[in-house]
């Protein structure tokens, strides 16, 4: 991160900032979404940006997300840069065949002919106490899709960063933020700058073990390495902050070095993030691994509203400790 | 775009106490909300609610007019749905809380009250996400020979998802029969439906062939004698419906809606709480037909206040689920 | 449920070289689609192909009221619209047989012919998967003040989509110049439409504030009429229209369909063909109003048909893409 | 397999067969899709049944997917055991929401009280010459849902038998047909049996390696294994039948034996199923593995229609033979 940086922003700033600085800079970007505009979302995350660019590029929609998120589709085909807001991931369902079957294949179908340059913003996490259909983080199914990039930042600064690469890219782009680290601070720069898609970013820079972490995870990994700081245990803590493209090597580089690794991703366990970034290092660390990769991901649960069952189906710095420490042979 | 209430429609046939009941009915689900609020302003509930406060007469008036069997699917603004079809406030506060006596052990919450006991397929936090189970499970209860009726409520803004219409078209090719009763409350979120809706809102029933009325949702009476006719007639066999009930929601989107100025006036507010409101309009009627007097019905709302507060006390006193209940119910 | 044709509506104000146009763009459709099932039945066709004999009319009236820069989505049934937009032949039948000089360079194939130059933003092998792109695209031009209309053509089957009156809502709401074009031809695959769609189709886009109007689709002069009126009308910022055009497929639901008699009858088939034939009527009408002799609708057909064998030429000749192209295109 | 088999049906025939015997033992059986009955979907797969059932079990529905699968939701809510058919497994983009949000969590938001007893059949599989919207093979997403099963039958007599299972189990299950298998002929007994979910099935036994391989991809693994055999190496095939249940243990034990993997599956390599379960693999044989266990999925691209691509995307007996003769350094 550049010296310059001084101001701390909250998350929620950070994407507001990176939203309105595109918005100058290219007429072409509007936003598509529910309550996007007065209400500036329940997560007030874009307050204030209809009364700056106004009602004809912030636009607020009827409750179609399949609907609105076609239309970017077609308005990115035909010279806009759409940035459409799903509320929360859990409406993804609604999208899929917009985002997989369109958006997805347009520019492969047609031999390359067509583009749509389109961003797809929305939720992820748990522990809201919002119950099972507003606490999925869905990320890997859109990870699975040749054609899509996803993004996940993890801080402020990465948020603004990556959301202004993902509107300037032509391609589809689905960018998750957790709807919990939206009052989280961090240094923010004012001036512009973006952050390449596929390199990952090493948060912490450690000798005994690597907390590959996406999202919100990548604080609970960096909570977790101070603990175990204090055990004894250096842990490094790298960010792919994009899960496609994946930067393998440098996730595959620090399996090699610390020779334990653990994947902290909060989608669910299984046929997900943590099995291919486990896959991924199994195999290229696969001569200097001391150890199995430890993955640590959402219970394979539907999230319970209960708070003591809700706060059970997802990694926390505690546990992540705890499997690090093990991991270590220091149980 | 203003729909006119028929009046003849509020020639309604039901004896005496039945006016009662659905009098306390409607006090109850007002009051449980009231104490909603209350555990939610204390910092006593976890996540948010969505208060049905306002809307009374539409799920008091269409569930009064359905058997025990009959089915209902809700949606995020459930509470009053799940009390209309007979759910005890203790259980639904304790779920509310996240409880182990609560309907769903605590692992729903109050965007997903479901209750088999009262024919409740479940209240659904997808805005338009129950229109297919609503659907199948009049599919079934026709295909069964069960003669029950089932009732899909949900809001004028899930008149944006789709699925609505392809169900609606489902059940008008099959003769399904259900009730798709859309309560119109004016708001989307925080977006005024004329906003999200074009063209006239009966025409999205009629395009699929559904019979399609409007009703005042404020007059429980006229929401019955509607709701009756219309659940009839499915149970004869001769198909769904479309029901559109006008209403409002008094306070705010959700309990942490506080200030609305930005997307609607006070005065608004003001003018549906005094002129329209669902309680008052029917104790008046029940006191000028000397039905009751308004002694009995003080009587009716202190005891649903009592019974309130005790609901509350059993849930806040009931233990949580066990951290191991989180593995269990994912499979039958 | 009929659909009477307004016969005000063939009232067009086309000149005599529009209709020839007309008249050489839908022989050319047929005989493209002959050569297909040709190449099909030789085996030299991968895959299958939904041919759109029977129903020329209906993407040649609508394309000729559009403009070179006006937007088209198409459908699985798409060679018609492709042609009518004026996509060449030779790069049609490249596609179809996976060939490099193809429109998609292979990739794409009989459903995902897309086409830049000629405002082709693509076919779509998701029945009412176009619907969204399609109103995107009305969305940008607006937008952008450009003055572009987009239609987006499907069949009746896809009014089981309920993203269809998702769009046609925001379109409605929006005002947004795109016609939305129901090409009824009576089948969705093997199923007659009366047994999937409930109540009458014109209301599917009227209950969402469109204007609906029904045309003749065997008759290009009425499609043609209809179509100017409300492309014109869109144009001119008057918002969205829902155009379903009444016509038939001649042959299978796609090139291996050939046993029908289970859902249709041939004697169904011969009625049409002989007396609602989209080609003979405009010749009938060209010859009657002395516009052309039959020795100049004659030569049109021999020209036409030697312009498609050369097309199939070429295209049988084309080389393959290398396997690495597989890799390429993904991202842009 | 008992010894009684002596009958060969198609892979359609044992679906179909499957369909009409539990149609006949449960009247509550009954059948949703497009085209199923005079028609008999357009794979011809459910001939007959209709004349059988008659229209009101074998229920031809308007093209509305989402729609008609919520429809078997609440209809395995209130007392049916609905199937429904989904042509194209492309088209579970359509469907996902009443998969996901809905079926997938009833059983648990609802505290255990309702249940939905529902199979939804649908098909996968490239190679068909039917462009990016029709070859698509998205098991991975629905075996990344808690509360869902997933069956992925790769011969006639699988197929049978996991459909009975299918139609039984009281939770939703999803059950895959690779549609070029449906002319594959196999041994299938007449009378009623069962395969029980979460048991993996050894096609072929072997010493030097194991290919895991799923669905069509089966078929594929065991003609490699023939070309292997003739050179020298000794291949065991092992078919998971289910992505969820999955059976770890035999995947792991076959491993440790082994000692080389390869995992083959007809979805897309990234963030699906052969991550999962190389990453199982490489954990519970840690100690054992001579080699990094190698993946083969689909081309991470939209599958295209030229038969000369599309034929590249897509694992082979002669690539999976490859790969397999260069893990075992023989290459
Ligand atoms: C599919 C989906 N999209 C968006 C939301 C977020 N959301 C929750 S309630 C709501 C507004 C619903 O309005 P309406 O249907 O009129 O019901 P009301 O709140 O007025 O009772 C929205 C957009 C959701 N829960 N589900
Ligand atoms: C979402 C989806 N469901 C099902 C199919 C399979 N399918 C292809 S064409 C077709 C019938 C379409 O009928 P219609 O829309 O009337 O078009 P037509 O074939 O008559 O031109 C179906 C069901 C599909 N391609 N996409
Ligand atoms: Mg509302
Ligand atoms: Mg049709």
């Amino acid at each position: 991160m550049p010296e310059v940086v001084q101001r701390e922003l909250t998350f929620a700033q950070a994407v507001r900032e990176a939203l309105a600085e595109e918005m100058r800079r290219d007429s072409r970007v509007c936003i598509f979404g529910e309550d996007v505009a007065e209400a500036g979302t329940p997560f007030k995350v874009l307050s204030g940006l209809v009364e700056e660019f106004g009602p004809s590029r912030v636009i607020d929609t009827p409750i179609s997300e399949a609907g609105f998120t076609g239309v970017g589709v077609g308005a990115a085909m035909t010279g806009l840069r759409p940035v459409v807001d799903i509320m929360f991931g859990d409406f993804l369902t609604l999208t899929m065949d917009q985002m997989v079957n369109q958006a997805a294949k347009v520019h492969y179908m047609s031999g390359g002919t067509w583009k749509v340059p389109m961003v797809l913003r929305t939720t992820l996490g748990a522990t809201r106490r919002s119950g099972a259909q507003h606490s999925q983080s869905l990320h890997a199914w859109l990870s699975h899709v040749p054609g899509l990039k996803v993004a996940m930042p993890s801080t402020p600064y990465d948020a603004k960063g990556l959301l202004k690469t993902a509107i300037r890219d032509e391609n589809p782009v689905v960018f998750f933020e957790d709807k919990m680290m939206y009052k989280l601070k961090g240094p923010v720069p004012s001036e512009d700058y973006t952050i390449p898609f596929g390199v990952a970013d090493v948060k912490r820079v450690g000798r005994d073990i690597t907390i590959v972490a996406t999202s919100s995870m990548v604080q609970v990994a960096l909570g977790a390495a101070e603990l175990l700081e204090k055990a004894g245990i250096s842990a490094e803590v790298i960010d792919p902050r994009t899960t496609w493209p994946l930067d393998e090597k440098t996730l595959v580089e620090s399996a090699k070095k610390t020779s334990r690794v653990i994947v902290v991703d909060e989608g669910y366990g299984r046929y997900g993030v943590t099995g291919e970034i486990a896959a991924v290092i199994a195999e290229g660390a696969f001569y200097n691994l001391e150890a199995p990769v430890k993955r640590m991901g959402a219970m394979h649960v539907p999230i319970p509203f209960s708070p003591p069952l809700e706060d059970v189906t997802v990694p926390t710095e505690q546990s992540v400790f705890e499997a690090a420490r093990a991991l270590c042979g220091k149980s | 775009m203003t729909i006119a209430t028929d009046q003849s429609k509020t020639n309604a046939t039901a004896g005496v106490e039945q006016w009662t009941r659905m009098y306390r009915r409607m006090v109850m689900i007002r009051l449980f909300e009231e104490q909603v609020n209350e555990l939610y302003t204390r910092a006593l509930m976890p996540g948010l609610a969505h208060l049905y406060v306002g809307q009374e007469a539409v799920a008091v008036g269409i569930c009064e007019a359905l058997r025990p069997d009959d089915y209902i699917t809700s949606t995020h603004r459930g509470h009053g749905h799940c009390l209309a079809k007979g759910a005890s406030p203790d259980r639904m506060f304790a779920e509310l809380l996240g409880k182990e006596a609560g309907y769903c052990r605590g692992k729903g919450g109050s965007m997903h009250i479901a209750d088999p006991t009262t024919g409740n397929l479940g209240a659904n936090a997808i805005v338009g996400g129950s229109a297919g189970i609503a659907t199948g499970a009049a599919f079934s209860s026709k295909h069964l020979g069960t003669n029950q009726v089932t009732v899909c409520f949900f809001g004028e803004g899930a008149l944006g998802q789709g699925v609505l219409y392809e169900v609606m078209n489902l059940a008008s090719l099959w003769k399904l029969p259900v009730i798709y009763a859309c309560e119109n409350n004016l708001y989307n979120e925080y977006t005024h439906y004329s906003e999200t809706t074009a063209g006239d809102l009966l025409a999205r029933g009629t395009a699929f062939g559904l019979p399609a009325e409007s009703v005042d949702g404020q007059d429980v009476r006229a929401v019955y004698a509607t709701a009756k006719r219309l659940a009839d007639r499915a149970r004869k066999g001769e198909g769904p419906a479309f029901l559109v009930c006008n209403t409002y929601r008094y306070t705010g989107h959700h309990v942490g809606d506080i200030n609305r100025e930005y997307y609607r006036s006070k005065q608004e507010e003001q003018q549906w709480k005094t002129e329209r409101d669902p309680i008052k309009n029917l104790a008046d009627w029940l006191i000028e037909q000397k039905h009751n007097d308004s002694e009995a019905l003080d009587r009716i709302q202190a005891e649903v206040r009592s019974e309130m507060k005790a609901a509350v006390e059993f849930a806040l006193a009931a233990p949580y689920p066990g951290p191991e209940e989180a593995e269990q119910d994912v499979y039958a």
